[in-house]
């Protein structure tokens, strides 16, 4: 445990100063900030003068370690745009964007887990078919169009949700969330659905894979030779051992969710992270991109710890190690 | 000096595992049976045929060629479906916003997006399983260095590298296949390091050892060809995705050039114009790229039953 | 429309609250709702009186203002001549500013506080444009802002200013909130409330109006307009804007430049847009009236020259070139060209309302004329960093007066690229013609209207005749309401809550 | 780490004494060799451990300093129980696995000190048959390939050549040639098991190292099996390590049995004397309880207890907890092998008591 | 003594793809009350489908087809699912051949006992476990408390076959059948499982049906034998009687080549050829391939004849000369 926490760390600490760099590197090769930011009634000298302000007249490695050291003592910039710390944007928008994933994950999971259990139960049966069918068109859809047509049928046609935005939020542990206000929910559905698309799909084709293979398992056979009613074998034998790769994969998928809120988000308007960071490259706000992108990789990081825990905590046969089978 | 064959008696039973199957029966064959199984599967094998085939022979069956500006009209422009041209064309399936015919655009689309996704999927492949049999095969050090690069790799959104690389390198057909690629070959390494894991602990990998066989060779010829069915799997998953992907790339504005629309562009470009009614400069592309990742998947679902050695009976 | 409540889509998000720390024209639009200037503009972008009541030049560097009485800060705070003197102190010294207001306020060399309601203003020179300057400066308080950091306005603490509104919320990226002054000095404002909302995404903008989300959106997709106007439940309101949309051509080179070649790509060894028959081939071989009715809609008006009528500068006559493919081919022959050339036409993708869509156009008709176009849109990013390091031989870019007076971009586009005199900031093909500057030093130093306007007209004329740049059209700026609600379009293309008006 | 340390196992090097076979040079002698399995330390355990973490490094001593001669013609069988080391031990005779200390001595010479071209005849001399005939086989290859690409690659035949070569070695292994151009899995286990012999005999080996390679048949399947090892022994001269846990197997087979248990060999004699006299007490466990067709309602016993983990063997005599004889000693020192009669040797304290 | 379990033609077919595999073909035998039946025969032979059949565990594509199951008397084949579930576990225990398998890998071994009390009793779970840890205390597995509430990746492979055989031994029930349940184990292990067996089965008067390939385990175990051929019985008797005077040839062959039963280095007696497959077995004598004896009456079906008392044979052509083997 204590290795596999040194270990981690230690790998940890390598990928964020090399995410640094490259993240760094990335950002400045893109593009100059002041082109963009700048009023185009300025002129040469005003140009030279907000060059200045932003610290972009210093030579780049100085810059780096300039950011290094403030990263250091938890300081990731101020953006350029705003004015503010990146870190405080940041996780001013953290809400929202934790409060799709999350919906969009409970709905995989929810949705997912039921639908391929009977699928795998039931692997010749027409429903199963067309459960497998419609999860391949939910892997397939690209999210963009869906959100489009969510839209277009939803919110515009039918005039049931809304289309856009996030709604009234309420307070709850100091932070936003919308989930507490019917309108707030009714905000949620469209976007979340539209995010769990595809997790939907995965949940239902690894929940099937997962139950296809544990029937044909010795212990399964073994526990119905027990006496065991099929309810308890596929309910406690079967479910236990599939929930794990399921469970794994839908906690690592959070991240990825999350990350994929982008393309969500700036369809929806919904006022997250993913939007903040597609508007940030827009133009050039460098220290937001470089924190949103470090806090992902920290994210990153923490997701695959907690997985690693939570895989040992319900594998017996796991003990921590420094990769998951 | 031999025995006479002990189980010559036998020979005229075929063996067990071969029972009603034809005589001379190669993997290859055992395999196109299994997947013919599923009609399904052969239909959206069919059917992907036909797309590859559509896009092959763009140039030939496509009524104009979307990319050549001179043969486009800014007055024939948005054109509902079966509309004709100011130069006395008829557009099948309408216009662009620039005149430019959606079913030839669709066509072309197919084209890049097909190549886009097989060629990303393609170099992602060599990269990817060189390092994860290289990795898997002489273990210890390189293995640690080339695994902790495939987490790193996968820990980070694909679509984030993506925008990331794109918003670096600029626009263009082979930048976007330079960042799926880089996004991508992660996903082969790992799968071709674990199968080759356990398969290099085979006992005909050993067997080869003992005939002092080289490495090259045990890699290539004994370990490669017994890794492939899960990267097949990968393969055809990671095309579909690899489309999609370009898709959502360059409705974020970030793909390919708009001149030269793959068919995410043509939908982003349509996307625009579907509140306004105009529906068909974002609806057909749409059905294509769909029709075309449904029927990877659908080819690629049946690959994984087939391919997966722990539901054979 | 009695709910009281006015809820607005904005498409370009408001970076601050702070008036001073981003030059942007939504953060300046957000701005008048919450600050207010000594001198504001009409929705045609003529100057009338803000806070000052009156202003007049005494001298040729001498300008005195008389402030309106009786104005109160949200808080509670006078507003005073002493407020005046403090805000051009800050304006152009907010910390970490990425583009600041010190451009409007570098010709000021003193500012005298005459009494409470008079203060007066001292030029470094002779310097006309002084109101239409401080029209883009909002005033703060000193008491109130005297320490005030970007971020205490973004949080409420000290976004205290005498507009109509005052502020209530800011959530960065998605929303601001106000409500009615109800102590405003000018007219009562008919909300109670306004829900100002950003949302980038064009579909999603009118999506939200047509569901009911929201009463009033801006920057109406080109491709929506025929259909909004077709919906009874909608209504437009449109202006010709102030923006330009033109061409820029690479004149920073005579060997040649990067993207014109031969007909067969070979080099040239000259730069051809150095002469002026391909330069005016390339202008002629243009069918701006089929790109403002196919591409844009009709969203725009074809372009001869920099503004459109009614502002000032306009040169009247000076009309868009007719289309003339032959006169155009007839013209490149003479050039030397008559087997056409090869050129790659870059732009942005993501910056003016349908960039892309307008050079692939443009594309078309010069390939027509034997110019084989290639054209390469690019997100805005890369492209303006690109665009200035004069890395392309022709481009497409966007100009918006915000002054609405010719000076602007006579001295930033055309004029030689001169960091001294802070002229062709944004001549990013480097264009240069004697005449031209001469003309404009001058006009920028006559403080007579008339004798000032006649200067930029000629200066103008100079400038399009030469074809220094391609002008291509000008854009409308188009709003559209939900039934209910009338909007007054305005030319600057601010969106605000006090141009939007319950219908009768 | 492991057990104690033990001060008189036979050293290295040293002469084992043979079982009367006089000068003769073995075809194949081991000396002192030892195989770990360990898990090294990375930075992060290094950087625990100094921080006072409680680890150990994990070591498996699969084969614990062990000595065997095998003369050429001889078959020697090699008993014990699942994990005791059989085949890593006949992995490293058989040139898969590089032993972690100790020499391997081909017909009198370090194999480690072969020049490049005899160390490749050195290998190809010494062939392997395996216990699964599924995983033995690449099944991407046709019969033909897997027969034939050791000989061609090697320069042993002809390209040619190889077809009859091919057919050749099938023959002998009692194929049909004509199912030269099959996979596979179109065989059946013995059909396979037939495949492995052909193949490990048409790069011409003179000592085989048979790894359970019959274990995984059916009974009427193995006993042909069993037959065609004894047909190419006569004809071809072959000398056997033959590797199995059927003590029935080795019995019917060997000339000479050695039995191992956890990693060490504890008792070695000619095959009649192991069962006739078995002296090691673990020998006469295991013997005791094999099940033979003779013994009718016989009542069951069982060796008591489980067989130690070879991460944490026992200390001294790695037999000593399930040993009914156990001494103190036997907790502490490692019995060494030593004669206990012509050709018969036996690692057990109870033979450190005066001659009865 | 009334038959504890009787078999009657049992039949058990799989409906593949590449036809019907005749796994269980026309098998009868029967088992008095604590008798040790020992069902031999090489792989494929249909061992284990028959042991399934009595629990009515035969997976689709599999399907018993004919046949009746008399347990104590009634016939199981009847029953409904619940019933048949009621059965198993609790009158009918069974036992598998792979340890690391038959455990669920994820459940603590007291859940997994727990259940399977819970599954036909309605006790307190308290009494359940009591009952568990008798079991284990049974089976001679020391600190059964401690080994509750392990998992079985903490066990060894004997253990856990113990483990199997107490949650077998749970409810006491009248027949165990055990599939090969030895077969993965050391010697020195397999004499340990086969003497806690001997002993409980001899306490208890459990009858039991020891199913194996090895001639030799059941030798020492089993008061009956019954040697199956490709899904036939082809011979069955006293196990004295069938080891020494095998009356069919395969059976002789059998033993025959056992190496312990030939002279040391001489060549074994071999049966020729290989196990037929299933699916295309021709018509007649299953053996007919490999048999020394067969001729041309043997492409006929041999009917099951009893030759001599308590033995039935199915061969036309049978050594009824005594021969010493
Ligand atoms: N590659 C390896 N890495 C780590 N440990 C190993 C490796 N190979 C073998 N071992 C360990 O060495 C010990 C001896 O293994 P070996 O395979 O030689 O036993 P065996 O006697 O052949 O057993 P079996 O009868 O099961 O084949 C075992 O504890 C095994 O876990
Ligand atoms: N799920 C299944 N699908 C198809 N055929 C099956 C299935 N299960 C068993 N069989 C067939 O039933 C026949 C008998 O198998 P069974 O498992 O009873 O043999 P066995 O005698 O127990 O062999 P072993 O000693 O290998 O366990 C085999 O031919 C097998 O192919
Ligand atoms: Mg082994
Ligand atoms: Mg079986």
């Amino acid at each position: 445990m204590t290795v596999y926490l040194i270990r981690r760390l230690m790998q940890s600490a390598v990928v964020v100063l090399a995410m640094t760099i490259i993240l760094f590197l990335g950002v400045y090769a893109i593009g100059d900030p002041v082109e963009i930011l700048i009023s185009p009634d300025a002129d040469q000298i005003e140009r030279e003068r907000a060059i200045a302000a932003l610290g972009l007249d210093q030579p780049l490695w100085l810059q780096y370690l300039t950011f290094l050291e403030n990263a250091l003592r938890g300081d990731l910039g101020r953006s350029f745009v705003f004015n503010e710390p990146a870190l405080r944007l940041i996780l001013q928008k953290m809400p929202a964007t934790l409060e799709l994933a999350l919906a969009a994950t409970l709905f995989a999971v929810l949705l997912g887990l039921p639908l391929g259990l009977w699928a795998g139960l039931r692997p010749e049966a027409l429903s199963s078919r067309v459960i497998m069918a419609g999860s391949i068109l939910g892997f397939s859809l690209p999210t963009f169009w869906v959100g489009l047509m969510l839209i277009m049928v939803f919110a515009v046609e039918l005039g049931w949700l809304p289309s856009t935005g996030r709604g009234p939020t309420a307070e709850f542990l100091g932070l936003h969330w919308s989930f507490l206000t019917l309108e707030g929910l009714r905000h949620l559905v469209l976007p979340a659905i539209n995010l769990s698309l595809f997790k939907i799909s995965l949940v239902i084709r690894l929940t099937r894979a997962g139950v296809r293979e544990t029937v044909l398992m010795d212990y399964v056979k073994f526990a119905r030779a027990k006496g065991l009613a099929p309810r308890r074998v596929i309910f406690v034998h079967v479910l236990k051992n599939i929930m794990i790769p399921v469970l794994t994969v839908t906690a690592l998928e959070f991240g990825s969710t999350i990350a994929f809120s982008v393309v969500t988000e700036s369809i929806f308007a919904w006022p997250g992270m993913g939007k903040l960071i597609i508007d940030s490259i827009y133009v050039l706000d460098r220290p937001v991109i470089v924190a949103y992108l470090m806090i992902i990789v920290l994210m990153f990081i923490l997701l695959n710890f907690v997985v690693d825990v939570m895989y040992s905590a319900l594998d017996p046969r796991v003990r921590l190690q420094d990769q998951r089978g | 000096m031999t025995p006479p064959s002990v189980e010559s008696t036998a020979l005229g039973v075929p063996p067990r595992q071969a029972a009603a199957a034809p005589r001379e029966e190669t993997p290859l064959r055992r395999f196109v049976s299994d997947f013919a199984e599923s009609r399904l599967a052969v239909v959206a094998f069919a059917a992907f045929v036909l797309i590859v085939l559509a896009a092959l022979l763009a140039p030939v069956i496509a009524p104009q060629n979307p990319y050549d500006l001179a043969q486009l009209d800014i007055m024939d422009g948005r054109l509902p479906p079966g509309s004709v041209g100011g130069a006395g064309f008829t557009y099948l399936l309408g216009t662009d916003d620039q005149g430019r015919d959606m079913l030839s655009g669709i066509l072309y689309g197919l084209r890049i997006s097909l190549a886009v996704g097989a060629g990303s999927a393609f170099i992602a492949f060599c990269a990817g399983t060189a390092l994860g049999l290289v990795a898997a095969y002489f273990g210890g050090r390189t293995d640690t260095v080339i695994m902790r690069l495939v987490d790193l790799q996968l820990s980070f959104p694909a679509i984030l590298v993506a925008l990331m690389i794109l918003a670096f390198l600029g626009k263009g057909i082979i930048n976007v296949v330079i960042a799926i690629v880089v996004v991508e070959w992660a996903y082969y390494a790992r799968t071709v390091r674990g199968t080759a894991l356990v398969e290099r602990r085979r006992e005909y990998i050993e067997a080869a050892a003992c005939l002092a066989l080289s490495h090259a060779r045990i890699v290539f010829r004994h370990l490669l060809p017994n890794c492939l069915p899960p990267l097949i799997v990968v393969g055809t998953m990671q095309v579909a995705r690899a489309i999609a992907l370009e898709a959502t790339l360059s409705f974020l504005g970030l793909g390919v050039p708009v001149t030269e629309p793959s068919l995410g562009l043509l939908i982003a470009n349509g996307y625009e114009y579907l509140l306004s009614g105009r529906y068909w400069i974002s609806f057909y592309p749409g059905i294509a790229l769909l029709v075309t990742i449904v029927v990877i998947n659908l080819v690629g679902d049946q690959l994984r039953d087939v391919l997966n050695p722990r539901l054979r009976r | 429309a009695e709910g009281q409540t006015v809820t607005i889509a904005v498409g370009a998000p408001i970076t601050s609250i702070d008036p001073h720390y981003h030059n942007l024209a939504p953060n300046n639009a957000m701005a008048e709702h919450i600050f207010e200037r000594l001198v504001q503009t009409d929705e045609r972008a003529r100057p009338m009186p803000g806070l000052a009541e009156s202003w007049r030049a005494i001298d040729d560097t001498t300008w005195e203002f008389r402030l309106r009485s009786g104005v109160k800060f949200h808080n509670g705070s006078d507003f005073t001549a002493d407020d005046v003197a403090f805000t051009i102190a800050r304006a152009p010294n907010v910390p970490n500013s990425p583009s600041s207001f010190g451009i409007y306020t570098r010709a000021v060399a003193e500012v005298q506080v005459v009494d409470p309601l008079t203060v007066r203003f001292r030029t470094r020179s002779v310097y006309p444009l002084l109101p239409t300057d401080l029209a883009q400066i909002a005033i703060l308080d000193r008491e109130t802002h005297q320490n005030a950091a970007t971020e205490d306005f973004n949080s409420g603490k000290v976004a205290f200013g005498t507009g109509p509104y005052r502020f209530i919320r800011y959530v960065p990226g998605d929303r601001i909130e106000l409500e009615r002054n109800d102590s405003h000095w000018g007219p009562r404002q008919p909300w109670q409330r306004v829900n100002y909302r950003i949302v980038v995404n064009d579909a999603a903008r009118t999506a939200a109006l047509l569901a009911g989300d929201v009463d009033l959106i801006d920057q109406v997709a080109t491709t929506d307009i025929a259909r909004l106007r077709a919906d009874p439940r909608v209504s437009i309101s449109e202006i010709v804007g102030l923006r330009i949309i033109y061409l820029h051509l690479d004149r920073s080179r005579s060997d040649g430049t990067p993207f014109v070649t031969g007909p067969n790509g070979e080099p040239l060894g000259r730069n051809p847009l150095d002469d002026l028959r391909v330069r005016r081939a390339l202008s002629l071989s243009i069918d701006r009236a089929a790109i403002v009715e196919r591409v844009m809609e009709g969203a725009a008006i074809p372009a001869g020259q920099f503004l459109p009528e009614g502002t000032f500068g306009h040169v009247p006559g000076l009309e868009a070139p007719k289309y003339d493919p032959e006169a155009a081919r007839r013209l490149l022959a003479e050039a030397g060209f008559p087997n056409g050339l090869r050129v790659t036409l870059h732009g942005p993708s993501d910056r003016y309302v349908n960039d892309a869509r307008i050079i692939q156009a443009i594309g078309q008709m010069w390939t027509r004329i034997g110019i084989r176009t290639t054209v390469e849109p690019l997100p805005w990013t890369t492209f303006i960093a690109r665009a200035g390091r004069q890395e392309f031989s022709l481009f497409l870019v966007g100009w918006g007066s915000a002054t609405g007076e010719a000076s602007s971009p006579l001295r930033s586009l055309v004029a030689t690229f001169d960091r001294e005199k802070g002229f062709g900031a944004s001549n990013r093909g480097r264009y240069s013609n004697k005449q031209l500057d001469a003309l404009l030093e001058r006009a920028l130093a006559t403080v007579d209207d008339a004798a000032r306007e006649k200067l930029l007209q000629d200066a103008t004329r100079i400038a399009i005749e030469d074809v220094g740049i391609i002008p291509l059209h000008i854009q409308k700026n188009v709003w559209a309401a939900r039934r209910g609600f009338t909007h007054t379009a305005r030319a600057d293309e601010l969106t605000r809550a006090m141009d939007v008006a319950p219908a009768r | 780490m492991g057990g104690g340390e033990e001060a008189s196992a036979p050293t290295a090097g040293a002469p084992v004494p043979t079982h009367g076979a006089g000068a003769r040079t073995p075809i194949l002698s081991l000396r002192g060799v030892s195989r770990e399995f360990r898990k090294p330390f990375d930075l992060a355990a290094r950087l625990a451990r100094r921080l006072g973490a409680d680890i150990r490094e994990e070591v498996v001593h699969a084969v614990d300093r062990v000595d065997l001669d095998i003369f050429a013609g001889e078959v020697v069988g090699l008993v014990g129980e699942s994990g005791c080391g059989k085949s890593t031990l006949g992995r490293m005779v058989a040139g898969i696995l590089p032993p972690t200390s100790g020499t391997i001595f081909w017909k009198g010479r370090d194999r480690a000190s072969f020049p490049p071209g005899e160390a490749k005849a050195a290998k190809l001399a010494v062939q392997m048959i395996f216990q699964d005939p599924y995983a033995s086989l690449n099944p991407r290859l046709r019969v033909g390939e897997i027969i034939g690409e050791a000989p061609l690659v090697h320069g042993l035949v002809p390209a040619a050549e190889l077809e009859a070569y091919v057919d050749e070695q099938m023959r002998r292994a009692g194929l049909d040639p004509a199912f030269k151009r099959r996979y596979p899995h179109q065989f059946s286990g013995g059909q396979r098991q037939r495949i492995g012999i052909a193949r490990a005999l048409a790069v011409g080996p003179e000592f085989l190292v048979c790894d359970e390679a019959v274990a995984a048949l059916d009974v009427s399947i193995q006993a042909q099996i069993l037959n065609l090892f004894m047909d190419l022994r006569r004809e071809l001269g072959l000398t056997y390590l033959f590797i199995s846990h059927d003590l029935g197997v080795v019995e019917h087979l060997s000339d000479r049995v050695v039995i191992m248990y956890l990693g060490r060999v504890v008792e070695s004699a000619p095959a009649e004397e192991v069962f006739a006299r078995p002296n090691h007490p673990y020998t006469q466990a295991l013997l005791a309880e094999v099940p033979r067709i003779s013994n009718r309602k016989r009542a069951f016993a069982g060796v008591k207890g489980e067989i130690p983990s070879p991460l944490a063997p026992p200390a001294g005599c790695h037999f000593h907890p399930r040993c009914s004889h156990a001494m103190p000693i036997c907790r502490e020192a490692a019995p060494p092998l030593r004669e206990v009669a012509p050709g018969h040797l036996s690692a057990c304290h109870l033979n450190d008591r005066p001659a009865v | 003594m009334a038959a504890t379990l009787e078999v009657r033609s049992l039949r058990a077919h799989f409906f593949t793809k590449a036809g019907v595999v005749k796994a269980v073909d026309d098998v009868s035998f029967s088992i008095g009350e604590g008798q040790v039946l020992g069902l031999v025969g090489e792989s494929v032979s249909g061992k284990s489908v028959t042991g399934f059949s009595i629990l009515g565990l035969v997976d689709p594509p599999g399907r018993v087809v004919g046949g009746e199951i008399l347990f104590k008397g009634r016939d199981l084949t009847k029953l409904s699912e619940e019933e048949w579930r009621r059965v198993r576990g609790r009158d009918i225990a069974m036992i598998f051949q792979d340890p690391m398998m038959t455990l669920n890998p994820v459940l603590r071994i007291d859940t997994q006992m727990i259940e399977t009390v819970l599954a036909h009793e309605k006790v307190s779970e308290k009494a359940a476990r009591a009952r568990a840890r008798e079991a284990l205390v049974q089976v001679g597995i020391p600190s059964p408390d401690e080994r509750l509430r392990a998992y079985p990746h903490q066990f060894s492979g004997g253990m856990r076959q113990r483990v199997a055989i107490a949650i077998a031994l749970l409810h006491r029930p009248a027949l165990i059948i055990a599939d090969e349940p030895t077969t993965a184990l050391d010697v020195t292990i397999q004499g340990q499982i086969l003497y806690e067996v001997q002993k409980l089965c001899r306490e208890m008067g459990t009858s039991l049906i020891w199913i194996t390939h090895d001639l030799a385990v059941v030798a020492g175990l089993a008061d009956e034998i019954c040697v199956m051929y490709a899904g036939r019985i082809v011979e069955k008797g006293p196990v004295d009687q069938v080891l020494d005077a095998p009356l069919h040839p395969y059976t002789k062959g059998l033993i025959g080549s056992v190496p312990s039963r030939n002279v040391r280095g001489q060549k074994l007696a071999q049966i020729p050829g290989m196990t037929p497959s299933l699916l295309s077995l021709p018509p007649g004598c299953a053996f007919r391939a490999r048999c020394p004896r067969a001729d041309a009456a043997c492409l006929a079906e041999p009917a099951l004849t009893r030759p001599r008392p308590g033995r039935e044979i199915r061969c036309f052509h049978p050594h009824l000369v005594d021969e010493v083997v």
